[in-house]
């Protein structure tokens, strides 16, 4: 209980930290929110007076708090461009890059898995080797080269595929998913790289292992023994890069929602810098840093779901040799 | 004053037919709906017209303006005092009456600073308006504003709501905006589609022809292509010249407008080095427009050569610009040999302006004591960089339908807040006052001398033309683009 | 057993010594205390052996009274310095003088250096410079066996266990130190190396007059190496005696469960006595009482209640247990 | 040889097999794979042509050359690979994006290293206190989308080399902090460690010289890779129109003023984003494979 | 069948290749195995003991070659299909491994460890397995079965462990086991008590068992046979008690006499054996001893010695053996 208590404490204080040093920066920045609300025409005095209205003349301590103070409360307050409340426009923007990146992680894990799986039955063989140069083929091409290219090919070229927009959940599943499967998969292909050379390594490192030995020595079939006994235990690196890449995908739609023209996060918080929407920003900010947050305790929670070993306190007495090797794969 | 005639779509396809839902593609994405907050007259026409009408439409065959959603706009003391009559009966979508107090509620609010509105410039030059009667505003102007009527197409005054609405505050308003529109709000999600559905109760029956309009904003003009080519989209708004004939070369229909005057090179006029008007002619030799311009527009070079098109009835074949190496090189080096070289930083937002600095920096390369560096801003300073005179030259538009509002605002010296490029020239300016004569002849004879003012001193140097324009699928008919708020949502309709 | 208690202490002759030690460790399990009360002390040029099962902190005895793990309680004395209060600048000088030699011989060897460098490693942090080092190297080499010429260059990597573990001697006794913990330094090795590294120890010690604590699981070499042996059973000590007479008349019903499981291949059924039963306990959860009682065949109602102390149950040998092998 | 000993018997045909039949093995490969080969080759041609650009027989990379967008063909050397909108060699701009690209990359990485490896080694070998402090400043830094620090950056200074660098300097140190930090913790329980301690060395001096030596070569091993990551980061700021300032060309850059006239001009993608693709992919590979080589001893 | 060997090995090689060249791990072993008997194989690190236990197993790591004849029942296990092997393995040929910590599933409660074997093989049951599995429990002495079944490995303790994969190894009614090392990684309490067990259930079962241990003592107290290996070869091999009291070959004497027992005497040197194991790659040729060995001649270091028979039950490759028995060394 303690732990949950002081786990917590310690996110806020990520949280804080991250709203906080975002705000400091942008207020390094120049041009002003007021400027921009009122546009080319305004005047200095007509600035002045909707600064003193949004509250910017305050100090910057004041602002912070004052944002933190309505925060806590589930108060993220009202951009002063939009005039909308930032919880609204992170709840409508949400799904988006939720499902994005959601829909980027099953489809990068989903081949990474299955070409893994191939590498490692045979490693090092002419099938594994074509899959390494796949592999790192997709590592090495970035994500705003990958998504002109897909759009080229998937929606100009062939056009089964929308070449931008969204389309959401509601209008019915199948255009929903067309919709989001060519920005997924932008995102998603560098990915596969990684998840397929963590999970290749990592298969490979578990099949020399005695146990597998062991079960196959009690005549288990291959592959019963390579998914019941190996699978498991080879992917705990596949979750903490997971987790990792799912924090980043959140983080980072950045490039795809610019490319796909998608009502996202990313692009919220891109207009919103561009604008010094700080409270938008801080907004967002402290969102991502929510859901990093949430992604580190559900890897935590998924360590304990992939190994019994890590569900209860650790024991006391372990092998040195396990305990350093856990170490290297955090 | 008058423009370029219009440009429009689908004139054999006979009568139109009622009923469709169009798809389009607009340049921008509106972050809501409010007037105070928008700015929007060329880059979301269809969505604006779609929700609030048209108060002033142009006649395109006249350049004059007619009344839309408005009864009557007139001045009689030259632009000192306007009366704005409503039409009578004229209700907005939630039934409230659109009259002449919701003009003076909308039109106070615009001047309000608390509201931060993008238009509160020349909100701002109505000094009050006055309730005469139910129908009847009368708006008292701060100075004598006689291009006031042709300004109003191009600023959010023209887009009124109900007060009714508007009192629930901006975050309600915005779940559902309420003008007096042919179309009225259905659903929006921020950077999303915006869906409007039909109007009924619309004042000018037949109209509008459809039944519901799905708009989204792509700033990316080549996506915006992309989607109309993967058939995401049944028109596109556009304003550039390659991506017309791309869109063309795969079948689609285009509709253009070209702009008087254009986009170019503005050059400060009050700050070293071009304050010295040599410096500005030396440039303007130096360029060779329609390479920079076939650079910029990807292979469809389009340097405005004269202020005016040829279709205007004030075109002057004056040139704006002549390209001559050795007169410019020459003037540089005079510059120079006085401690006055030509060292400017050309300032470059996001967008378009690497590649305008590029052309511009690889053309000035090839002369001696001239050198252009970058000044990167982001988006955010666009407008402060103008108001504040914190540049040497960028990147801006001198486009206009008639010249009276905006050529006024822009060149004449006492036009203080939106003469960006502090230009201040008697004899131009003297021009312009005269040039809003009502007598044709009159006018054209003003005009010229501002042409020949211009080719002499050069604020300006237009390395391109402001255009403005849709493409669209066969079925899209009814799209009449003439400047700016066009085409108008009203209009458009789908052959089946 | 698993007493406490000092009674087996010699006062203060000893060159070392240890009463009362304890060590705590904090893991996500909770706290608990690897070293529970260990009391022991040498006499000049004395070995002592230190035997017990995996885990009853033998090692952690051995750090303890270098102080490279924290003291929690208890208190060591090196000649006359008290080593739980002494400064860090302090320590840092008197552990020159008290050297330790480590289970695993590769991974005592940082493998980024060579081997003079090594070997050395003791006399640079004394502030000798590299001339003076470099003079030294072929002495300390040979010392422990290793032909300088072809060692001194080489990497850790490129060394043998039983080569690794005289590099690792050679650095202890580098500095010249008048106390030797050995931890296990020849569990790691074959048994044709382990006679190797258990004959050098054997005449350095004679030949620097050294004083030595050695470690080991091995009941063989722990008899054969010391001249006083200690018994631990979780955390805490069983008995201690001259390892002779311990090992042929063990008090300590642990002690003798220990020897009986000795393999020995001259004895129908390959072992002399019963063995045995259960596990060693979680030291998270020690059992109340005699910490062995849950595995002694001759445990009573009052080894659950009392924890015994370490007590004479011979001349010269002690034990802590209520009811002691007479 | 005793009397009573007798050979055993071994069937005639045993006896033969004995001598021939011995298993026959395949040893894993030595050699370096083409790829890798192939990876060193194009760093270091890329790294030499960019150091040499300036006395390369080509034009400069603001000057035009030509007519705008040719595209690529044999002849001449500045049109080699075409030109861009403004009619310069993009062979030029490729060449000099190299100098960008691989400043950026190479600097931000270094000094990322630089400074993670040191707050990781303090984490991970004094722990407590200072660990928190190091980690949760590393938290802080991870839970920033990069692309948004970035960008947060560029918005208070405008984009140039330095910035860039700072910006991309300041999103690679977590990750070296943490390897730094695992790595020290992996370290600081070897026996070696204690032993030095032992020996009365001091914190300063056990971290330098016996624990850092070991750290460096398993987190240099990871440089191609970081360096990969952050010229791709580059081209992503760039892309956004936030990278080095024009004339001035980067790969990022030249694939995003491209990546309008992709359907017309599509070479005026593929060229950079072909170089951008070979060195991100050479990086990672020769990355891969001192990864191989040096961060094994983690394991043994 | 009964009059044949449960198990011939003959010149069994078993190579290995590694990024240093080919390891010869084992590279010659011929030995038999009678019905019901216990076989040891002792040898120090790196002599090939696992390497040649799984060499007859079939499983053997990526890039390895096996050479010989390892006839089990008459059946030839080197040439075996793969889906034959799966046959024998668990069934017939069951294996214990060194470390029992790293050869149950860390992640596969006991339960499923101990009866999927069964469930392969003997195609019963659920629940007839789980009842088997509580028995197999009960019977290698693992204190409340059924809580430990629902149990993963890391809960039990390494001695519990070592208790499990050996009942695991049982549950098919192998005819052979091999265990290799299976108490090196735990306490000398424990070890002794996995070693009562595995001597109980191989003479109750009369199940055939071969026995790696890197230490004479445990093996020589408790199997018929012993066999000793150096650098990849069988040096000498007979029966227990001759092997450990009266061995011939210069190596187990030299090994026997390294080994401080609780009857040396203090302080006194043990006698060495000097240098270090050959290199696995380029052994040396003739006896691999003899680089180390303090009775070599020339015609050790060229030939490798024939394994000699010295008596009934004792064999051994040494051309210049000691006969401890009457305290002088024979030969030379
Ligand atoms: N750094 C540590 N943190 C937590 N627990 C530890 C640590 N080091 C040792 N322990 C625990 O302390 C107890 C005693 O450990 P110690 O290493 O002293 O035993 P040992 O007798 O040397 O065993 P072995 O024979 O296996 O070396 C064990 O339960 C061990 O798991
Ligand atoms: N998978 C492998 N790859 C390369 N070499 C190997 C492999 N497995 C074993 N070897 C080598 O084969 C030789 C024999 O090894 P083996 O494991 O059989 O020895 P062992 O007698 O079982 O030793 P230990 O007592 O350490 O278990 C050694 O030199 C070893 O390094
Ligand atoms: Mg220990
Ligand atoms: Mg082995």
């Amino acid at each position: 209980m303690s732990d949950v208590l002081r786990r917590l404490g310690y996110a806020a204080l990520v949280i804080v930290l991250v709203t906080f040093g975002v705000s400091l920066l942008l207020s390094f920045a120049p041009g002003s929110v007021a400027q921009i609300v009122l546009g080319e025409e305004a005047t200095p005095e007509n600035i002045a007076v909707l600064e003193r209205e949004l509250g910017l003349d305050r100090p910057l301590f004041v602002q912070y708090f004052d944002w933190l103070w309505h925060a806590v409360q589930g108060d993220l307050g009202t951009s002063p461009i939009t005039g909308r409340s930032v919880t609204q426009s992170i709840a409508e923007r949400l799904p988006v890059t939720l499902e994005i990146a959601a829909l980027a992680l099953i489809i990068s894990l989903s081949a990474a898995v299955v070409l893994a799986v191939l590498s490692a039955t045979a490693p090092n063989s002419i099938l594994d080797r074509g899959i390494n140069a796949v592999t790192s083929v997709l590592l090495s091409v970035p994500t705003f080269v990958a998504g002109p290219l897909l759009i080229f090919l998937f929606a100009i070229t062939i056009k089964g595929f929308p070449a931008l927009g969204w389309t959401s959940i509601e209008t019915g599943l199948g255009p929903n998913l067309r919709a989001a499967f060519l920005p997924a998969l932008a995102a998603g292909l560098v990915e596969i790289a990684s998840f397929h050379r963590v999970l290749r390594a990592d298969l490979i490192s578990t099949l020399r292992e005695d146990f597998v030995a062991a079960a196959r020595a009690k005549g288990m079939g291959r592959g019963y023994v390579l998914f019941r006994h190996a699978f498991r235990p080879s992917s705990f690196s596949l979750l903490t890069v997971s987790g990792l890449s799912l924090a980043r995908l959140i983080g980072g739609t950045i490039i795809v929602e610019a490319l796909f023209v998608l009502p996202g996060l990313g692009q919220l918080i891109t207009q919103s810098i561009a604008q010094r929407d700080v409270v938008t920003v801080q907004g967002v900010v402290a969102f991502i840093a929510i859901v990093f947050v949430l992604i580190n305790t559900l890897v935590d929670i998924g360590y304990g779901l992939i190994d019994p070993r890590v569900r209860r306190a650790p024991r006391v007495q372990r092998s040195p040799k396990a305990t350093s090797k856990k170490e290297a794969a955090a | 004053a008058g423009g370029d005639t219009a440009a429009s779509s689908g004139e054999p396809a006979g009568e139109p037919v009622s009923g469709g839902t169009l798809r389009a593609l607009e340049l921008a994405q509106p972050s809501g709906f409010d007037p105070v907050q928008v700015f929007s007259s060329t880059s979301m026409p269809i969505t604006f017209t779609a929700l609030y009408g048209q108060f002033l439409v142009p006649d395109t065959k006249t350049g004059q303006y007619d009344c839309g959603l408005c009864k009557s706009f007139t001045t009689t003391d030259q632009g000192a005092t306007w009366e704005v009559v409503t039409r009578e009966g004229l209700t907005f979508s939630d039934g409230t009456p659109f009259n002449a107090a919701a003009i003076k509620y909308n039109w106070d609010r615009m001047k309000d600073p608390k509201f931060g509105s993008a238009s509160a410039g020349i909100a701002n030059q109505i000094d009050h308006i006055e309730v005469v009667d139910e129908q009847t505003a009368k708006v008292v102007m701060a100075v004598p504003t006689p291009g006031f009527k042709g300004l109003m197409p191009i600023y959010s005054l023209q887009w009124i709501a109900s007060p009714t609405a508007l009192e629930k505050g901006q975050a309600e308003f915005n779940k559902n905006p309420i003008g007096a529109g042919p179309f009225l709000f259905d659903n929006w999600v921020p950077n999303g589609t915006l869906k409007l559905k039909k109007n009924p109760g619309y004042y000018d029956a037949p109209k509008p022809y459809l039944d519901a309009l799905e708009i989204q904003g792509v700033s990316d003009n080549a996506q915006r292509l992309n989607a109309l080519i993967s058939g995401q989209a049944d028109t596109i708004l556009n304003s550039e010249a390659s991506i017309f004939a791309e869109g063309e070369s795969a079948g689609f229909k285009k509709v253009e407008y070209q702009f008087n005057g254009g986009v170019g090179l503005m050059l400060n006029n009050a700050k070293a080095p071009f304050n010295d008007v040599r410096a500005r002619q030396a440039l303007a030799y130096a360029l060779d427009l329609n390479s920079l311009s076939d650079s910029i527009t990807r292979g469809y070079p389009s340097a405005p050569k004269t202020l005016f098109t040829e279709g205007s009835p004030l075109y002057e074949d004056i040139p704006l610009a002549t390209h001559d190496p050795d007169k410019a090189q020459k003037l540089f080096d005079e510059l120079a040999a006085e401690g006055k070289p030509v060292n400017f930083s050309y300032t470059v937002f996001p967008g378009n302006g690497q590649l305008v600095f590029d052309a511009l920096q690889s053309q000035l390369q090839k002369y001696k004591n001239v050198t252009v560096t970058p000044d990167q801003r982001d988006t955010s300073q666009q407008g402060v960089v103008g108001t504040k005179g914190d540049y040497q030259a960028l990147t801006s538009s001198m486009a206009f339908v008639d010249p009276g509002s905006r050529l006024w605002g822009q060149l004449h010296g006492s036009a203080e807040r939106t003469n960006y490029s502090r230009f201040n020239d008697p004899e131009t300016s003297a021009a312009l006052d005269a040039g809003f004569s009502d007598d044709p002849a009159k006018q054209k004879e003003q005009y010229k001398i501002v042409q020949e003012r211009l080719s002499e001193l050069h604020p300006y140097i237009l390395y391109t033309a402001y255009l403005s324009g849709l493409l669209t699928t066969d079925k899209v008919h009814g799209a009449v683009v003439y400047g700016y708020t066009s085409p108008a949502a009203a209009d458009l309709w789908l052959q089946p | 057993m698993a007493g406490s208690g000092s009674a087996h202490l010699r006062g203060d002759a000893a060159v070392l010594s240890v009463e009362n030690l304890e060590v705590e460790y904090h893991t996500a399990g909770g706290s608990f205390k690897a070293v529970a009360g260990v009391s022991f002390d040498l006499l000049p040029g004395e070995t002592l052996g230190i035997v017990g099962e995996s885990g009853c902190g033998k090692s952690t005895t051995g750090r303890a009274v270098l102080r490279l793990d924290p003291i929690a309680n208890g208190h060591v004395r090196f000649r006359d310095e008290t080593i739980e209060t002494a400064s860090h600048q302090r320590m840092r000088e008197l552990r020159r003088d008290m050297q330790m030699i480590f289970q695993d011989p590769v991974s005592s060897l940082n493998p980024r250096r060579l081997v003079k460098d090594i070997i050395t490693e003791g006399l640079a942090i004394g502030g000798q410079g590299a001339k003076e080092r470099a003079a030294v190297v072929p002495e300390l080499l040979e010392q422990v066996g290793l032909p300088p010429e072809r060692f001194a260059e080489m990497s850790p990597r490129q060394l043998s266990g039983g080569q690794a573990q005289r590099v690792a001697i050679g650095r202890a006794l580098a500095v010249r130190p008048g106390l030797l913990i050995c931890d296990e330094p020849v569990s790691a090795l074959d048994v044709s190396v382990q006679a190797q590294i258990l004959n050098l120890l054997e005449d350095l010690k004679s030949k620097y007059d050294l004083t030595i604590v050695f470690i080991a699981h091995d009941l063989g070499v722990v008899r054969s190496f010391s001249d006083k042996v200690l018994v631990m059973y979780l955390g805490k000590t069983c008995e201690f005696g001259d390892s002779v007479e311990v090992y042929e008349r063990p008090a300590h019903p642990y002690t003798r469960g220990l020897l009986d499981s000795v393999p020995s291949p001259e004895v129908e059924g390959g072992f002399v006595g019963p063995a045995l039963q259960g596990d060693l306990p979680s030291p998270l959860n020690p059992p109340s009482g005699c910490r062995f009682r849950a595995r002694c065949p001759m445990s009573q109602d009052k080894c659950a209640v009392d924890e015994p102390a370490m007590r004479e149950v011979r001349p010269g040998q002690y034990a802590a247990c209520h009811f002691p092998l007479v | 040889m005793t009397a009573g000993a007798i050979p055993r018997e071994l069937g005639v045909e045993n006896a033969e097999r004995m001598a021939v039949a011995t298993p026959q093995v395949s040893l894993p490969r030595k050699r370096l794979s083409i790829l890798v080969v192939f990876s060193y080759v194009w760093i270091a041609l890329i790294v030499l042509l960019a150091v040499v650009a300036p006395i390369l027989p080509i034009a400069a990379y603001d000057q035009s050359v030509g007519a705008p967008r040719q595209a690529p063909k044999f002849g001449e050397l500045n049109t080699l690979l075409g030109t861009d909108q403004v009619g310069r060699s993009l062979l030029s701009r490729v060449i000099y994006g190299a100098q960008v690209s691989l400043v950026v990359g190479a600097v931000a990485g270094l000094s990322g290293a630089a400074l993670g490896t040191v707050l990781g080694l303090l984490a991970g070998y004094f722990r407590k206190g200072t660990d928190w402090v190091i980690t949760l400043i590393a938290d802080v830094l991870l839970s920033f989308p990069v692309l948004v620090l970035l960008l947060a950056i560029t918005a208070i200074f405008s984009p140039s080399i330095p910035v860039l660098v700072v910006g991309l300097a300041i999103a690679g140190t977590p990750t070296f902090m943490r390897l730094a930090r695992a790595n020290t913790m992996a370290w600081t329980s070897r026996e070696f460690v204690r032993a030095a301690r032992n020996m009365g060395a001091s914190s300063t001096r056990i971290l330098i010289r016996e624990i850092l030596p070991n750290v460096v070569p398993s987190l240099a091993a990871y440089m191609p890779l970081v360096i990969a990551a952050l010229i791709v980061a580059e081209g992503s700021l760039s892309f956004l129109g936030l990278g080095v300032p024009p004339p001035t060309p980067s790969w990022g850059g030249l694939i995003s003023s491209g990546a309008v006239d992709l359907r017309t001009a599509p070479y005026m993608v593929f060229v950079p984003a072909t170089v951008l693709f070979l060195t991100v992919f050479a990086l990672n590979q020769g990355g891969e494979h001192l990864r191989h080589r040096f961060d094994r001893n983690l394991q043994d | 069948m009964s009059d044949r060997a449960l198990l011939e090995v003959t010149d069994l090689h078993a190579y290995i290749g590694s990024p240093r060249g080919v390891v010869k791990a084992v590279d010659g072993v011929s030995f038999t195995l009678q019905h019901g008997e216990a076989l040891g194989v002792v040898g120090e690190s790196g002599s090939g003991k696992s390497v040649m236990a799984r060499a007859v197993m079939g499983l053997m790591p990526a890039r390895s070659g096996r050479t010989g004849q390892v006839l089990f029942q008459g059946r030839e296990l080197l040439t075996m299909k793969p889906k034959e092997l799966q046959e024998v393995w668990g069934k017939q040929i069951a294996m214990v491994f060194q470390d029992p910590g790293r050869s149950l599933s860390p992640v596969v409660r006991v339960e499923r460890q101990l009866t999927e074997g069964m469930r392969r093989h003997l195609g019963i049951s659920r629940t007839e397995a789980n009842s088997r599995a509580l028995d197999l429990l009960r019977e290698v002495g693992v204190p409340d079965p059924e809580r430990r079944l629902r149990a993963y490995p890391h809960e039990l303790s390494g001695g519990m462990r070592q208790r499990v994969m050996i009942a695991v190894a049982l549950a098919c009614e192998p005819d052979l086991l091999i265990a290799d090392e299976p108490t090196t990684a735990l306490d000398v309490t424990i070890q002794r008590q996995v070693l009562d067990l595995l001597r109980r259930v191989q003479t109750q079962r009369r199940m055939s068992l071969v026995l790696i241990s890197h230490d004479l003592h445990v093996v020589a107290g408790r199997t018929d046979r012993t066999a000793v290996m150096y650098a990849g070869r069988i040096a000498e091999i007979g029966s227990s008690r001759t092997v450990f009291q009266d061995p011939h070959h210069r190596y187990t004497h030299a090994l026997l006499s390294a080994t401080p027992t609780i009857h040396h005497e203090r302080h006194a040197p043990l006698n060495v054996i000097p240098g270090s194991l050959p290199s696995p790659t380029h052994p040396p040729a003739g006896c691999r001893f003899a680089p180390r060995c303090a009775a070599a001649s020339q015609e050790c270091t060229q030939a490798q010695p024939p394994m000699l028979q010295f008596s009934d039950d004792l064999d051994a490759a040494c051309i210049h053996p000691v006969n401890t028995k009457e305290g002088e060394l024979v030969g030379r």
